[in-house]
């Protein structure tokens, strides 16, 4: 037993110490030395949400980034280096992440994390430290309010929803909606909440309010209700994944009537999980990937031989976001924090992928979302 | 009358394991309790001790009436049983076992185990004098620190029964102590049993070893298929006819126990 | 609209039927609740995916290759997770449950790299067939699950009760030790049984893959927990109680939709569980003595 | 100057360790009386809420809520521990870990107060709090070269760390204490412990109770290191979590549950290369410990060995086994 206890002993400390060595480990993402004169050499951190469930937001993101990064260092003049942290998407491990950037003083900015409930915590983090940080995906209420250093280049719902709202309730003459939204979800909750309040503004009938939950795979019993009540329209604030299935089982029961969903419904995921059944949807975005801007669709030609994939709206984002935080830096012209956020905070009619972008006064987006319905398979237009 | 068992039924879902049996036993004596394997002299400890309660039938100790009482409480009055197939606690060292034995004769609750005031501190000091004068009377004192998992068969039944003896009972029941025991360990539990006695606890023994039996007991109930088959001192029970009988039919019985 | 709501509450209680039988077959002949049991189901729901949309095979073959991949997921399951507990010395009761617990967790993950976290679609035209009575739509896919889930709580019944096999898994069940000297191969029936639960699993998988049309990494913890639910109420390792309490948990969600508040829907599986663990721990159909003693 | 040394990143890891640690043995000690709970992180919830709502709607001190976090969560340990105690072993693994499940849906739908899933923001956050209050007291944490993030998060890990080592030290003179025998015997074999007059009832109620008190208490601290939550905070992977700290660790000594928590909780921030891997090495970690080490890395020998090894202050007058230093 003795020599058992030895070896364990041994075996513990070793691996606390292969821990502590590897504490101090970080993945850097660098690109280019270009070390030229008037070149501004800024390093950025970068919190995103690279393991468990929503990796896949994660990984839009940060290829999303990575792509202007190569970009904007080709360019000259900014020189980026990325230094990505992984948060799992727990609020924990994403205050953990921000604290070992924030603490590297070469570290100007942060970018993320993806969550808005990690925000919530990081944020405050951030602004107490006098750190700049956006957002690129974040869209629930009050993200920007935290502080005067915290910034987001994603449409919250509040600007997105009401805009689809009003041209479906226009077209459709809708009297009567029902509401379903998943109730344990951050995301989903704010986008009800937004359309809760908008359909009060609107003075509409509310036929039902429904909810669902994570992982739920079967949804004909609020469905069957709603059907039963009749509406004119169906308000649905749901990531795609659930989105897509939502509207399926409806289409199948034989509901017909069109959907309005949030931000996190748009996605061309939407079309291949739900196939036919996905016509009828509209969504208001600023991204769309069918525009006919040279711009964006040279970065959905890059993007696609970079990764193999089409690009969607987080991807979107977060490329116009680095964009955004080149553009600080040019005009803060150095890589200083305080600097960068009041660069940051004049920031107006920027360019991007997305269309023209400026900061309000709270470091909130002011721009004009499109409303894309989908057709005959495909997303469209909606004028 | 320490212990006085009144007409005690129990059914076990329709099969009969003890049919009205009746039992007194004396402040001081020893008292026996025998019968083939299945007679139920294990199941009447249970009942003793409330481990489940009897169908019909009362026990009385100290003449107060204990049927119903919750098994801690029991032992809590004075009575304390050891186990047919030991149940120590595996994993506690042997002076520790004995300590959990004087559990109902002490008081410290948690903040006093915790913050130890003085009463506390004397009261640890005297459950472990306790403790280790017990492991002294069962022969146990060169053990204190070894866990009783890792003790011989013998060893643990000595300390279940040290165990036992230091919740204070007044009555100690004792299933099968001899078990597996060879002829000087016997002979030692012999002294011990008596030992005890003259601590002024009584006994009720339930014990296959019929030497040790009629050698120890002051009177013996012999049990078969859950009725009382005969009550008496150990003469009269050896020459019962009906006993006889009953232990000759279930020799091979007897053999495997 | 009442019709349209107990088509759901049966389609889905069917569901949970499925996958409550493949529960309660593990717990009735090893005493184990398999925590893995929902993550083997997803694995099989996967498997239909690959095999119908990828592959673009019929769909007979998508239950051939879901039932032999959740059986080898089975057989794996047994021979690492359980079996090296089995027979060890002071090995505590709870060392299974944070065993499967422990598998349950891999193969999400797993399932996380391998699927991706997002939603598959299982497009099938078999699942598109259905019926118009009056207003109400009613898809083929809904009563085969109802009947197979019939099928499958039949023939278990039987087999467990007449065929040599169902003898030998019975005695397996009764007492590990009496049927191995009994002659039982209990090593053998022991790995039989956590096949056959978890082929259940798969078919159950490729089942709901085809009514939902939803397939991702994460349903499997939802189903398993709401399988959990309901052995406990029909009874711990009781067929038929499997059968009823899915019905019965299948029917009350819907309903709770229905006529109260969807809010609480995943609630009413835990609510069932504690009220029915502190009322009558032994299920509604469960005999005492399986409740007592563990 | 001293703010050199100081990183934060590295004081919010100790920081999360400390937490964990608490939550480790709030299942120790549950387990020490022999019973499984999966809840703590629905008594996690209860604690964290009721704190985080106290603090911010009636403006209560910290400490206050934390307290009352606390006590919250014990009560509630009493109202489930009871009728629980029916159930044994497995059952209770379960009715726990439903348990845990419908606090969650409730903090889900009780939307006016909980916010839903939107969670709450806007907690006091200990370590601000304190801040404000070393300025108020005239104090710049300036003044001795360090920045307004290191200062504060070098009193949260001062005051944490003198937590847990009360916490520690409490459990530890438990264990050695009547109550903390009857606990072990009762874990041993209930059946003995009871006809030796122990009070199964009050000991099993009591050990849970703690187990409830210490998670609700971790909570508090959870939501005011943070400084928000969310109901997804207190879900069946936090309670799996938890499980793992002390499978992993060791759940017979209380060293066991602190070196899972300190290890579970380094392993994901010094190995991000694999965190991808996380969960899977989660799951293979509680598949490999019950088939090779059940009892975790840490177990009674090892201490053994250690308190062998290292010098004891006391000598061992009767035995190693009854000096447990930690």
């Amino acid at each position: 037993m003795r020599q058992i206890g030895k070896k364990s002993l041994v075996l513990i400390s070793a691996l606390m110490l292969v821990l502590l060595a590897a504490c101090g480990g970080n993945s850097s993402q660098s690109s280019g030395e270009g070390d030229k004169g008037g070149t501004i050499n800024a390093k950025i951190g970068v919190i995103s949400y690279l393991t468990g469930p929503g990796a896949a937001y994660g990984e839009a993101i940060t290829n999303g980034f990575k792509l202007a990064q190569k970009e904007i260092n080709e360019k000259g003049k900014v020189n980026i280096e990325l230094v990505i942290e992984d948060s799992a998407g727990k609020q924990e491990q994403a205050l953990s992440a921000s604290q070992k950037l924030m603490s590297d003083d070469e570290i100007v900015a942060l970018l993320g994390p993806t969550l808005s409930t990690e925000m919530n915590v990081v944020g405050p983090e951030a602004d107490l430290n006098g750190i700049p940080i956006m957002g690129t995906s974040t869209t629930a209420e009050g993200i920007p309010q935290i502080g005067e250093y915290v910034f987001r280049n994603s449409i919250p719902e509040a600007l997105a929803i009401p805009v689809a709202m009003e041209k479906a309730v226009k077209k459709y003459d809708v009297k009567k909606v029902a509401l379903i939204y998943g109730n344990d979800d951050v995301f989903t909750k704010s986008g009800f909440d937004t359309m809760k309040e908008e359909v009060e503004k609107m003075d509409l009938e509310v036929v039902t309010t429904q909810t669902f939950q994570k992982g739920q795979s079967d949804y004909n019993a609020q469905l069957t209700k709603i059907k039963g009540l009749n509406p004119d329209l169906i308000l649905a604030s749901a990531l795609y994944n659930e989105g897509a299935v939502i509207m399926d089982q409806a289409r199948k029961m034989g509901i017909t009537v069109p959907f309005v969903g949030g931000n996190g419904f748009n996605s061309p995921e939407v079309i291949n999980i739900a196939g036919k059944a996905a016509d009828g949807l509209f969504v208001a975005t600023p991204w769309f990937s069918e525009k006919e801007d040279p711009k964006v669709q040279e970065f959905i030609k890059k993007y696609e031989t970079e990764y193999g994939k089409k690009p969607d709206q987080f991807a979107a984002q977060a490329y116009d976001a680095l964009y955004i935080m080149a553009e600080g830096l040019k005009n803060a012209g150095e890589a200083d924090r305080d600097a960068l956020r009041d660069a940051l905070a004049e920031i107006k009619d920027l360019e991007g992928i997305l269309g023209s972008f400026s900061f309000d006064k709270d470091g909130d987006v002011e721009m004009d979302p499109i409303v894309l319905t989908i057709k005959d398979g495909k997303f469209q237009i909606f004028e | 009358m320490v212990l006085e068992i009144k007409n005690i039924c129990k059914n076990f879902g329709g099969i009969s394991a003890l049919t009205d049996v009746s039992i007194r036993i004396n402040e001081g004596e020893i008292y026996g309790l025998i019968g083939p394997n299945g007679a139920g002299k294990t199941t009447m400890f249970n009942i003793i001790t409330n481990m489940f309660p009897p169908t019909t039938g009362d026990i009385t100790f100290f003449n107060r009436r204990i049927t119903g009482i919750k098994p801690h409480n029991i032992t809590d009055l004075g009575i304390c049983r050891t186990f047919q197939n030991i149940r120590l606690f595996s994993q506690m060292t042997t002076l520790e076992n004995v300590m959990v034995g004087a559990h109902c004769r002490s008081k410290a609750g948690v903040l006093s185990g915790v913050f130890r005031p003085k009463s506390q501190r004397t009261e640890e000091q005297q459950i472990r004098e306790k403790a280790i004068e017990l492991l002294e009377l069962v022969g146990l004192s060169e053990y204190h620190d070894v866990v009783s998992e890792n003790l011989a068969y013998g060893q643990q039944r000595r300390l279940e029964i040290a165990r036992a003896i230091a919740s204070d009972p007044k009555l100690l029941l004792l299933d099968e102590p001899a078990a597996g025991m060879n002829e000087t360990e016997t002979a030692n539990l012999f002294d011990l049993i008596k030992q005890v006695q003259a601590r002024g606890v009584t006994v009720l023994i339930i014990e296959h070893d019929m030497p040790l039996v009629m050698k120890l007991c002051d009177r013996i109930t012999v049990l078969n298929f859950g009725k009382k088959l005969a009550e008496g001192t150990p003469e009269e029970i050896q020459n019962n006819p009906a006993v006889i009988e009953a232990y000759l039919g279930s020799e091979e019985d007897d053999e495997i126990a | 609209m009442l019709l349209e709501q107990l088509i759901n509450g049966i389609t889905l209680g069917s569901i949970y039927a499925i996958i409550a039988l493949g529960f309660t077959l593990v717990f009735g002949v090893l005493g184990i609740i398999n925590m893995a049991h929902g993550e083997i189901f997803m694995f099989g729901a996967f498997m239909g995916i690959i095999v119908t949309s990828t592959l673009k095979w019929p769909l007979w073959a998508a239950f051939l290759v879901a039932i032999a991949v959740t059986a080898i997921l089975g057989y794996m399951l047994e021979r690492f997770a359980l079996r090296p507990l089995r027979g060890k010395q002071g090995v505590s009761h709870l060392a299974p449950l944070i065993s499967t617990i422990g598998v349950s967790i891999l193969l999400e993950n797993i399932s996380h790299h391998l699927f991706g976290a997002g939603n598959h679609p299982f497009r099938n035209s078999f699942a598109e067939i259905n019926f118009q009575i009056g207003s109400i739509t009613v898809y083929l896919v809904q009563i085969i699950i109802f009947v197979i889930s019939i099928i499958l709580m039949m023939a278990l019944s039987y087999w467990l009760l007449r065929t040599k096999a169902g003898k030998a898994l019975r005695a397996t069940a009764e007492n590990l030790e009496t049927a191995s000297i009994l002659g039982v191969n209990t090593k053998k029936i022991i790995i039989l049984t956590v096949i056959i639960a978890s082929a259940m699993g798969g078919i159950a998988g490729i089942l709901v893959g085809m009514a939902f049309n939803s397939v991702n990494p994460q349903m499997g913890l939802s189903m398993g927990l709401k399988g959990l639910a309901i052995i406990i109420l029909g009874g711990m390792g009781n067929v038929k109680g499997a059968m009823a309490g899915g019905l019965i948990l299948g029917l009350s969600e819907t309903f709770v939709v229905a006529y109260g508040d969807s809010g609480y829907r995943d609630a009413i599986a835990f609510i069932i569980i504690i009220i029915i663990l502190l009322v009558r721990p032994q299920g509604i159909f469960g005999q005492k003595s399986a409740a007592e003693g563990r | 100057m001293l703010g050199e040394f100081i990183n934060p990143y590295y004081l919010q890891i100790g920081s999360f360790i400390l937490i964990n640690i608490i939550l480790a043995i709030s299942i120790y000690v549950t387990l020490s009386s022999g019973q499984l709970s999966l809840g703590s992180a629905g008594f996690m919830g209860i604690g964290a809420y009721t704190s985080a709502l106290l603090t911010i709607h009636f403006d209560l001190p910290i400490l206050v809520g934390i307290i009352a976090g606390s006590l919250v969560a014990g009560i509630c340990g009493i109202i489930v521990g009871l009728p629980s105690l029916r159930l044994s072993g497995v059952y209770l693994a379960i009715a726990t870990l439903g348990f845990g499940e419908v606090m969650r849906v409730f903090f889900v739908n009780w939307e006016s107060v909980t916010k839903g899933a939107v969670g709450l923001s806007g907690i006091p956050h200990i370590g601000r709090e304190l801040l404000n209050f070393f300025r108020d007291a005239g104090f710049d944490p300036s003044s001795i070269g360090m920045r307004n993030n290191q200062f504060t998060y070098l009193l949260v890990l001062i005051l944490l760390l003198l937590i847990n080592i009360f916490i520690i030290w409490f459990f530890v003179r438990q264990n050695k204490s009547r109550v903390g025998r009857a606990f072990a015997a009762i874990k041993m074999d209930e059946k003995a412990a009871e006809a030796m007059g122990i009070n199964i009832t009050y000991y099993k109620v009591l050990s849970f109770t703690q187990g409830a008190i210490l998670a609700g208490f971790a909570g508090a601290l959870f939501a005011h290191v943070l400084a928000y939550i969310s109901p997804a905070d207190f879900a069946y992977h936090r309670a799996i979590e938890i499980l793992i700290f002390a499978v992993f660790g060791g759940s017979e000594v209380i060293l066991g549950a602190i070196f899972g928590a300190t290890f579970m909780t380094i392993m994901p921030e010094a190995l991000r290369f694999i965190s991808e891997y996380r969960y899977m090495i989660y799951g293979l970690v509680l598949i490999f410990m019950m088939a090779f080490r059940p009892q975790g890395i840490i177990d009674e020998n090892i201490m053994q060995w250690l308190k062998k090894k290292l010098p004891s202050k006391r000598g061992r007058s009767h035995g190693s086994r009854n000096q447990k230093h930690m």
